[in-house]
């Protein structure tokens, strides 16, 4: 047969631009891909932020030391709790205050409690990314019980300002204790070991998360991967154990680490795992707290709340260990006005979104979806 | 269609007779196929529902049954927007190909003994090529629409329908090769006589599992969870259809679940004896002078449809790779092993009607799974209080 | 390893007057001159005393008050291995800071780098891709800084309510709601 | 060869299993709450609406400093000193005379931030949810009013027996805080009425 002339690699199909986003129903806010695709495989991906940008820092640098706290709560707006007790710790080193160990135990129910509902939003939706609806709607309807205590202490069900410089907006209600000892209870009885069966362990969900988005731990450490993110690739480091704040030291609880039984340690199906099974140490964490409650006398939450909020001219970096990851507050003071000087934050998903280029590298496009829900990002976070 | 071909007059010319005949059943079905949709998008919606242990609709209409009725006269009156760029002419035909090639295979579905449209003596073969035609249809959509999700789905569907044909294809190979003639309506006369006679518990191990990967293919054929991925919400928005709306959007919906109906009941008529009662010897099988064939096989089509239903409200969606992977690696080898075994088994005249136990394991096997549904419903109380507050009660 | 110790190490390696040292803050800093802050980063990284393997946060202050009038681009480290942390600060001038980047011994410096640059102006040569983050491509001006003007128009929109409007507002005319009308947020502006 | 067997195995198992749990869950108590029928009763400590009691109100300004968003707008003089003395629930006496208090609540974060350092207590924030208006400026709510009538008897002083207390705020089911009525808006959504002195 006479041959045309041409080898075959002149035939390769040039490059596509396809532009995933802003408006896009699973990256999870608002935020543009720009993937140059050859075919389905993803040669290299771009992500776009700042169309979510509020100017959390101009702001901060406007309002009084109380007043930022409803700005930290708009951050990362489906675990607000972690974001105020972020900041208030932080204001509280500057003002050297120590709070009252009743306010650190509710402080520490509240931020597990929050922990559970942020990481039922994170693996419901991971799982309707996959495909699978039903198990979204199962932790949000348990999710639902957990807004419901929050609405039922401070009043707000999404954005709490409850963590506040030196103390909390409201204390518990009555009945507070033995309400969430059942819905732990059932918590761990029904919704938990559903999930597991629903969802993590089905072949497809496993097969689909298994051996993609793999994050070798230099790599991870080097984009300052922190939280479910950085312990889905092996080393247990978490804040709570490692430098543990307002009383996390006297609750035990296992580190939770990706074991990489489906597929190569550090894959999607990893980070998921390891936000499954952290709610389920956060339970234990509430329990134990609620024991110490039981215990302590009911000190007033306002004690220490300072009427002026003044601190000395000094700077501050403190971490705390958010659902996503670890949130620092970088608090500049400069001693005269009552506005804080500059607050800067470290938010985990911005972090966690600067990695996705190198692992997106040669995916399919269904994966791209797949990582970007594991890395469980939150668009708020991530512009300020 | 010769039922009411002997009811024209002689005198007529034929080609008016046979048009005439011809004409009457495909109302019928056209009527019956359009109605379908309807039933099952409410059904879809309230099954959804209440596996998500929410409600479903309940405002338009008592509990919420006109809902469907409502989405169709607004997608009637929608405007049907072109976008630019669009090719006109292949934009408006994608549409009707799709819903063509659902309803067409209809024609040879035998609903009873003589209410079947036309009984062609190569149903089957009928079947696989008018259900292909639909492929067609779904590129020609997606390379219309100008839009590049719209192409990756398209091409998705393509290689998706024509890889789950082949397993199915062998599948079909063993029935026919079992029941020896292509005609549906033989097959179905084959399976008389009661649940244990269907062709789902001849020669037990082996049939169930080709029932399963005859199912496994239907759901790709249709697009259903888990192999939905040409209109993946999640990453192609909404594949194929991303760009349609208004009457065609409706169009692409309807098709969609014409499908579902069409391959459960070419699954109920090959697999679970088609318009025969469970019982054996006829009992439930007319009462008086009706028949209840008609009945029998939409029951049996209804509750695959339900299974299917069932399935996409529980398992996540496959990659593509993943896809061709099960079509090619699992299911055909599996069914090329099957239509071997059969083979053999028939030429043995020891097993040549089955083997002995297939008797009494059907309704063992009913039994079985019938009672685990009714078993796992009763232990389904979730706790009755529904906020935190009558918790702390 | 305490934070004395560190710095000793490190002005060990760097010669002594290259690291000033502050104490008695809260979280004790070294300054760094601008020019050896990419081997000072190479240092901390590599060196197996230190391993700072991890930056924390890098951020920039602006002090235009202060004599003289400076930019600092504050780095916070850790090192998982030792689990110890440190911070290191670079003093660049206000007009065109520029300082070399970090990005080739910490990944997650890109992006910080990237913000620093959008926010107050800071150019890190040697970035891969050094362009705004968070604000639009087109956005002038660098707003975290302290004197920093919010511009009256971002291509026709209205970005801050005039004084008139608002009174006209307050008023209760109905301003109408067009593409280039603003409805000012009933707001007293205080002059 | 045998882990060809076993993902199929598993495949196959893990569908059932996850089918066992849906089944399970058509017949489970539903979550759905039908809203205009059935209304869920909020706790009393929701951040639902801002209401002021503008009887209590001696203008201090110390919630709109407060606000982070600077949703709250006050305009007060001075009462000239000869007017008869008016007194504020918790006995402060009330020296300015509130012309304009806004809340605009388009504008409100419902942080709560502003009812703290009130002196009198007389802004809080009420369960009452249900206000949405079809044009957005009719979130500014004017709570500054002309025919208020104070009390012109301090509650707290300690000789004469407390006057009843006026009573103007119209009736309403009680809610949290000092057990203040909740309010429909006094002339919510109108321009501001020309403020008389």
């Amino acid at each position: 047969m006479a041959s045309y002339g041409w080898r075959v690699d002149d035939l390769d199909t040039d490059e596509m631009i396809l532009n995933m986003g802003p408006q896009h129903p699973s990256t999870h806010g608002v935020l543009r891909l720009e993937l140059r695709t050859d075919g389905e495989v993803v040669r290299a991906a771009r992500p776009h932020i700042g169309y979510l940008h509020r100017c959390f820092e101009k702001h901060a640098e406007n309002v009084d030391y109380p007043g930022v706290i409803p700005y930290t709560d708009r951050m990362d707006y489906v675990a607000s709790m972690g974001n105020s007790l972020g900041y208030a710790l932080a204001v509280e080193t500057l003002l050297k205050i120590e709070v009252s160990p009743y306010v650190q135990t509710i402080r520490v129910i509240m931020a597990e409690l929050q922990r559970i509902a942020s990481h039922c939003v994170a693996v419901g939706t991971y799982g309707m990314d996959i495909g699978a609806f039903t198990p979204f709607l199962h932790l949000l309807r348990d999710r639902e019980k957990i807004l419901d205590m929050f609405e039922w202490t401070c009043g707000a069900r999404l954005l709490y300002n409850y963590n506040w410089v030196g103390g909390l907006s409201h204390d518990l209600p009555e009945g507070f204790v033995k309400a969430c000892r059942q819905f732990l209870r059932e918590f761990e009885a029904i919704t938990y070991p559903e999930l597991i069966d629903l969802l993590l362990k089905n072949k497809i969900f496993v097969k689909r998360t298994a051996n993609i988005g793999v994050c070798p731990v230099e790599v991870a450490v080097s984009y300052d991967l922190t939280g479910p993110n950085l312990r889905g690739s092996g080393p247990p480091r978490d804040l709570r154990k490692d430098a543990p704040y307002s009383g996390y030291e006297n609750y035990e609880f296992q580190v939770c680490v990706g074991k990489g039984e489906f597929g190569p340690l550090g894959s999607c199906f990893d980070r998921n795992w390891v936000r499954t099974v952290e709610m389920a140490e956060s339970a234990k964490i509430v329990h134990q707290a609620l024991d110490r409650l039981e215990k302590m006398e009911r000190a007033d939450v306002h004690e220490k709340v300072p009427k002026r909020v003044k601190p000395p001219k000094s700077e501050v970096y403190s971490r705390s260990e958010a659902p996503r990851g670890q949130l620092g507050y970088f608090i500049v003071a400069d001693g005269t006005g009552v506005n804080p000087y500059r607050v800067k934050v470290k938010s985990p998903c911005f972090t966690a979104m600067s990695v996705f280029h190198v692992l997106s590298r040669g995916m399919y496009i269904a994966d791209i979806i797949a990582l970007i829900g594991s890395l469980d990002v939150v668009l708020g976070e991530i512009d300020r | 269609m010769d039922l009411f071909f002997r009811l024209f007059p002689e005198a007529w010319p034929d080609w008016l007779r046979v048009a005439l005949s011809a004409a009457i059943p495909a109302v019928l079905l056209l009527t019956f196929m359009a109605v379908g949709p309807i039933v099952y998008v409410y059904a879809e919606r309230k099954i959804a529902g209440f596996m998500q242990d929410r409600l479903g609709p309940t405002r338009v209409g008592p509990y919420g049954l006109l809902q469907t009725v409502a989405d169709a006269i607004k997608l009637m009156f929608k405007e049907a927007i072109y976008p630019t760029g669009v090719d006109k002419k292949l934009f408006l035909i994608a549409p009707c190909l799709v819903v063509l090639g659902a309803f067409l295979a209809m024609v040879v579905i035998p609903f009873g003994g003589k209410a079947q449209v036309a009984d062609l003596n190569v149903g089957l073969f009928y079947v696989i090529a008018v259900s292909s035609l639909s492929t067609v249809g779904l590129i020609m959509a997606g390379w219309a629409s100008n839009n590049k999700y719209a192409l990756f789905g398209a091409m998705r569907s393509a290689a998706q329908i024509v890889s789950y044909e082949i397993p199915a294809v062998m599948i079909l190979l063993g029935i026919v090769m079992i029941v020896g003639s292509l005609s549906l309506q033989d097959i179905v006369l084959y399976q008389e006589g009661g649940l244990t006679h269907w062709l789902l518990f001849r020669y037990f191990p082996i049939m169930p599992i080709a029932f399963v990967i005859f199912f496994t293919a239907g759901l790709a054929e249709c697009n259903r969870t888990p192999f939905d991925i040409p209109e993946a919400e999640s990453e192609l928005v909404a594949g194929f259809h991303t760009e349609y709306s208004g009457f065609f959007f409706a169009m692409f919906f309807m098709a969609e679940y014409t499908e579902m109906f069409v391959i459960s009941s070419v699954a109920s008529v090959l697999f679970l004896g088609g318009y025969w009662s469970p019982l054996p010897n006829h009992i439930l099988q007319h009462i008086g002078p009706i028949g209840l064939g008609p009945l029998w096989l939409i029951a049996k089509a209804w509750f695959l449809v339900f299974v299917m239903m069932w399935l996409r409200w529980t398992l996540p969606r496959l990659r593509v790779d993943q896809l061709m992977y099960v079509a090619w690696k699992v299911l055909l080898p599996i069914s090329m092993v099957l239509v071997v075994l059969v083979g053999g088994l028939l030429m043995i005249p020891a097993t040549r009607n089955g083997f002995p136990w297939d008797r009494w394991v059907g309704w063992i096997f009913t039994l079985v799974i019938f009672g685990a549904l009714i078993a796992w419903m009763a232990g389904a109380r979730l706790s009755k209080k529904r906020r935190v507050q009558d918790l702390a009660a | 390893m305490d934070a004395a110790r560190i710095h000793q190490r490190l002005s060990a390696h760097l010669g002594e007057g290259a690291v000033a040292f502050q104490a008695d803050a809260l979280q004790p800093w070294a300054v760094v001159a601008p020019e050896a802050i990419a081997d000072v980063a190479a240092f901390c990284k590599s060196d197996p005393e230190l391993s700072f393997d991890n930056l924390m946060c890098l951020s920039a202050v602006d002090y235009p008050k202060e004599t003289p009038p400076r930019l600092e681009l504050v780095y916070h480290l850790w090192s998982y291995t030792h689990s110890h942390g440190f911070v290191l600060k670079v003093h660049l001038p206000r007009e065109s800071p520029s300082v070399r980047t970090v990005e080739n011994v910490w990944g997650v410096a890109n992006w910080h780098e990237r913000e620093a640059y959008d926010m107050f102006g800071i150019t890190f040569t040697g970035h891969s891709d050094l362009r705004r983050i968070l604000l639009p491509d087109d956005w002038i001006g660098y707003p975290l800084r302290k004197d920093w003007v919010d511009p009256d128009f971002y291509n026709g929109l209205h970005v801050k309510p005039t004084p008139q409007m608002a009174e006209r507002s307050m008023a209760g005319e109905k301003m109408g709601v067009g593409p280039f009308d603003y409805t000012p947020p009933n707001r007293h502006v205080e002059d | 060869m045998i882990q060809w067997f076993k993902d199929v195995w598993e495949g196959f198992w893990t569908v059932l299993v996850g089918m066992k749990i849906t089944w399970r869950h058509l017949f489970t108590q539903k979550v759905t709450l039908q809203y205009p029928e059935e209304k869920w009763q909020l706790p009393p400590k929701s951040r639902m609406r801002l209401f002021m009691k503008y009887e209590d109100c001696i203008g201090c300004g110390q919630c709109a400093r407060a606000c982070p968003v600077q949703c709250i707008y006050i305009k007060a003089d001075k009462r000239d000193p000869k007017a008869t003395p008016i007194f504020a629930a918790n006995g402060q006496p009330i020296k300015l005379d509130v012309t304009v208090f806004d809340i605009d609540m388009s504008l409100c974060c419902y942080c709560n931030l502003c009812t703290y350092p009130c002196p009198t207590d007389c802004i809080y924030m009420t369960p009452e949810y249900e206000f949405a208006t079809t044009d957005l400026t009719n979130h500014l709510y004017h709570f500054a009013k002309t025919g208020a009538k104070f009390l012109t008897v301090n509650p707290k002083a300690p000789a004469k027996p407390a006057a009843p207390p006026a009573g103007a705020a119209p009736a309403a089911p009680a809610t949290p805080k000092p057990a203040p009525p909740t309010p429909a808006p006094p002339n919510g959504g109108t321009p501001p009425a020309p403020a008389g002195a």
